[in-house]
């Protein structure tokens, strides 16, 4: 076998090995790679960072085990933005699973601000419906009369003089799903609430023309973009950690595709050379 | 304790689940199916909450509205009936119609005109001339009924009409944007397999330092 | 009958939501919200048909011992098991907690990083520059992937910057063009639901 | 202000829905440009059956939807040029209710061919979970000339596509997921982009509530491509920039 097909045929094991040994070596070895802090980041930090204590944020919840990779280190480096600055939260599973990640921030980060459930933060229930349930926020209380337990949400102090959506400071979705554009499709035309979409990393190619339109405001996006809010909010987590993988990774796959489009193209030098004519 | 237990076993669970990579069998198979039904179980869950909170206490309290909901949606098991399975029918088609006229007011201000106005920019820059040409472009390529009469058919058979070469940008515009995605989606799923490993190697062995 | 009867129901409740939108009448307004609220009611109730399914699949698999049938006991235990304590005790009880943190979490989430390593391969292997169509694919996709991560910046100072302008301007013309194409497609297909000109949904003939 | 933009949209869209309507029912032919994907559908069955190997159809499990519908309408296609030259078609299907609705299309187009005895319902095959995995096995099982693959996919045209190109077959590909068009594109010969599978799908159908809407579609599409361009150009010429180059304050 020539080497310019030996370069395009790697074995699929070869590959998985190699994946997970760049993985590994800057896992249990940081080596301490640049992070570069994009301008959307630091607009979304910067947006919530300048809401006045006491103000209420509607964080969305839209991801699932699947991609929680990405979307837990963000929704705990926000939560604890949110917290440090004093802003009251509310989370709404907008995806199944939602209402269990929601319970982690309660056992886990609200204690660390002293944050007291039904006060300074509430958990809302799951609702069936998908895109009709975000539309039906319009008439928050018709949707919403109980939080995740089942309780009453009337007569919770985070609620007193809340009439809607129309008083939320901003709409913080972390998602993995499509709910950001039904926020821009149904609450954002009504009440002009600024929407910090966060996110898996597919999404942006999504919402980037809403982004553009200012539409939504600004963004979180993956692993790298909940990296570089762990540093703007000074909360240093497990994303961090992660992003040298992430770039040893990138740098993998950089290096195979490179491999079979160089293989590829002396192979076809090779058959015009040897007068083969290839119809495919 | 019961923590303990649950990392020493999530972390078998992974390798589990990696045995598919070598050849999918019987430890996959097992695995799969716990978590399927754990799904499973979630959504009757989460569905019954819905319908107690939503429904069936309001209910109690005198909303005799709510029974239209509630006769609708028992109708959507009548499919599990061969002969009663038509009525299921009346759920979906309303299921399907509220979602329809849902879509209608939320996507013609926010996706159409909104998006439209917000491509009107100057030509003064080469990103609005790009972000400008690039969306009409886009639009161009999925034009499907020619405008007017086929005069231009000569033209456009070499290639030349305006037409095709808006066409062609918009294929340019759009595998462009197809290959940004694509670079996205590769870090998204790469970082899966890096938070599955930071587990592995952290808490379930700890090789990685705290 | 059987089909007529549903899709006035269809065009009815879709109509009055569309006309809350447009008039402001505050009988519409009252109808709208209620149509809005009902349909998250109905569509709780359709969160366990798939369930039922899945429990009829495989219990029929139990009795006729068809190949992994083993497997469909387990589901049937978790499926039953989570659902008893879930509703009994609520999903912020200890074991159902548990359950969701030690058995679905890793599970779901290892499945889903299995993609890690497909992507890998299949990017060597799908990824080859054919034409120039296949060209700027690849290479947009490469100075994006190099510019998403540290590594971009080390390689070439500007290639973050490249990244940066990629997505800022070229994809979001590319998605533009396809979200106001698809608001178009949406708005269609939704008209030819509400006017009962798109049926397939209820099921068998077309 | 924007609310009566978009009731004028809405009344312009189905006025245009109704006239398209009309023109079909009254048998008046309206042109639709044919989509480039649709004819290597026939080229890769002609390759195929020279090959003598089989073509395969997968209709993936992502939503029984207007994607899922379009599918149907290429599978009909398919299945008729399959018949026509007498070549092998298997249908993969992931959900239920898209396998029955293929059984029908598929015995339907063997029926118009005048070849129903060629029709073989195991054939058409519904994969529950596994999907990917079953689809693996028929193409080492079977020996594929031509590979389809439409509708709503999502993580599974990855594996799919690039497994299928290695079985040397010709691929036709289309979604309107924009996530998975990445990956088709690159590995498959042609892919049907977005709105595209929808206008194959009116094309082979000529449904009269299809073409309507789709010139309803069309009259939105190049409204907004003219008030952009136009909108565009005027801002342009009162910018300040441009103003002071000619010489106007």
């Amino acid at each position: 076998m020539p080497w310019y097909m030996r370069i395009q045929s790697i074995s699929k094991t070869a590959i998985w090995v190699a994946l997970v040994v760049a993985f590994a070596i800057p896992l249990i070895h940081p080596l301490g790679m640049p992070l570069n802090i994009t301008s959307a980041t630091t607009a979304a930090y910067n947006l919530i960072d300048s809401l006045p204590a006491g103000s209420i944020v509607f964080q969305s919840i839209g991801f699932n085990p699947a991609v929680d990779a990405e979307c837990w280190p963000q929704m705990v480096a926000i939560s604890r933005h949110f917290m440090s600055k004093n802003l009251k939260v509310i989370y709404y599973p907008y995806m199944q699973e939602g209402g269990m990640y929601a319970e982690r921030i309660k056992d886990s980060v609200a204690g660390d601000y002293g944050y007291e459930y039904g006060k300074d933060y509430v958990i809302l229930p799951f609702k069936a419906g998908g895109e009709t349930a975000i539309a039906g926020m319009k008439d928050f209380y018709t949707l919403f009369n109980t939080d995740v337990s089942g309780n009453s949400i009337k007569d919770m102090p985070i609620f007193q003089g809340f009439r809607g959506m129309q008083d939320v400071a901003a709409i913080v979705p972390v998602t993995g799903s499509d709910d950001p554009v039904y926020y821009v499709r149904y609450i954002e035309p009504v009440y002009h609430t600024p929407i910090v979409a966060c996110g898996t990393a597919p999404l942006l190619p999504v919402i980037g023309p809403f982004v553009a339109s200012k539409q939504i405001k600004s963004t979180v996006i993956g692993l790298s973009g909940a990296a570089e809010y762990e540093i703007l909010a000074k909360v240093p987590g497990s994303a961090t950690g992660a992003m040298d993988a992430q770039s040893m990774g990138h740098m993998l796959i950089v290096l195979l595709v490179a491999l079979g489009n160089i293989g590829l193209f002396f192979q076809k030098r090779a058959q015009k050379a040897a007068g083969v004519t290839s119809n495919g | 304790m019961a923590d303990k237990i649950g990392i020493y076993l999530s972390g078998f669970l992974i390798l589990a689940v990696y045995t598919y990579l070598f050849k999918p069998g019987k430890v996959y198979d097992y695995v799969e199916h716990v978590y399927v039904g754990f799904a499973a179980a979630q959504a009757i869950i989460l569905g019954w909450k819905n319908i107690r909170d939503a429904a069936i206490r309001p209910l109690q309290k005198g909303q005799w509205v709510l029974l239209i909901p509630i006769v609708l949606g028992l109708l959507l098991y009548a499919r599990f009936s061969k002969k009663m399975g038509y009525l299921a029918r009346l759920p979906m088609a309303f299921l399907m119609g509220v979602a329809a006229g849902v879509t209608i007011t939320g996507v013609i201000v926010a996706q159409f005109i909104t998006q439209v106005r917000a491509t009107m920019l100057p030509l003064i820059s080469l990103n609005n001339v790009v972000m400008v040409l690039g969306t009409a472009s886009t639009l161009a390529f999925f034009l499907f009924i020619p405008l007017g009469k086929q005069r231009g058919a000569g033209r456009e058979a070499n290639g030349f009409s305006p037409m095709t070469i808006m066409s062609n940008l918009g294929r340019a515009t759009m595998m462009a944007a197809f290959g940004s995605s694509y670079g996205f989606i590769v870090m998204s799923r790469l970082s899966y397999l890096v938070a599955r490993l930071q587990f592995l190697l952290g808490p379930w062995i700890h090789i990685i330092p705290r | 009958m059987r089909r007529t009867v549903p899709l006035l129901v269809g065009f009815i409740s879709g109509a009055i939501v569309v006309a809350k939108y447009f008039i402001a009448n505050k009988a519409l307004s009252t109808w709208g919200t209620n149509v809005i609220s009902w349909r998250n009611i109905v569509a709780a109730f359709a969160l366990g048909v798939g369930s039922i399914n899945l429990i009829q699949t495989h219990l029929r698999k139990m009795a006729r011992k068809e190949r992994g049938w083993d497997a469909s006991i387990l589901l049937l235990i978790s499926l039953v098991g989570f659902t008893v304590i879930g509703i009994a005790k609520g999903t912020t009880n200890p074991i159902y907690k548990w359950g969701f943190d030690y058995l679905y979490q890793p599970i779901y989430s290892a499945i889903s990083s299995l993609l890690a390593f497909m992507i890998t391969s299949a990017s060597y292997r799908a990824f080859k520059v054919k034409d120039w169509q296949s060209a700027v694919l690849t290479v947009t996709a490469v100075i994006v992937m190099l510019g998403a991560v540290g590594v971009g910046s080390l390689l070439y100072k500007g290639i973050p910057r490249w990244s940066q302008w990629i997505m800022d301007v070229v994809n979001t013309a590319g998605m533009r063009g396809i979200t106001i194409g698809g608001a178009l497609g949406a708005v269609a297909l939704s008209l030819r639901v509400l006017l009962g000109l798109e049926r397939g949904y209820l099921g068998g003939e077309r | 202000m924007d609310k009566n933009l978009a009731l004028a949209f809405l009344a312009v869209f189905v006025a245009a829905c109704y006239y398209g309507m009309t023109r079909t029912s009254k048998g008046i032919h309206i042109p639709i440009r044919r989509v480039p994907g649709l004819d290597a559908i026939e080229e890769a069955i002609g390759r195929a059956t020279e090959m003598g190997r089989a073509s395969l159809f997968i209709i993936p499990s992502g939503g029984f939807d207007a994607q899922a519908f379009a599918a149907f309408d290429i599978l009909g296609y398919v299945a008729r040029q399959s018949a026509k030259y007498d070549t092998r078609i298997i249908v993969v299907n992931g959900l239920p209710e898209a396998h029955a609705i293929s059984q029908e299309v598929v015995r339907q187009a063997y029926l118009a061919e005048g070849r129903e005895d060629k029709y073989d319902p195991n054939d058409l095959l519904f994969l529950s979970g596994g999907f990917n995995a079953g689809v693996l096995g028929i193409y080492e099982r079977e020996k594929i000339g031509a590979n389809f693959l439409f509708g709503s996919f999502y993580f599974e045209s990855l594996t799919l596509a690039e497994a299928g190109s290695r079985t040397g077959a010709i691929q036709v590909a289309g979604t309107a997921n924009t996530h998975q068009l990445p990956f088709l594109v690159a590995a498959c010969d042609y892919t049907l982009i977005g709105e595209e599978i929808y206008a194959a799908g009116t094309y082979l159908s000529r449904n009269g509530a299809q073409i309507g809407s789709l010139i309803a579609q069309e009259i939105g599409k190049y409204v907004s491509i003219g008030v952009m361009l136009i909108g565009s150009l005027y801002l342009t010429m009162t910018s300040p920039a441009v103003r002071s180059l000619a010489g106007k304050p």
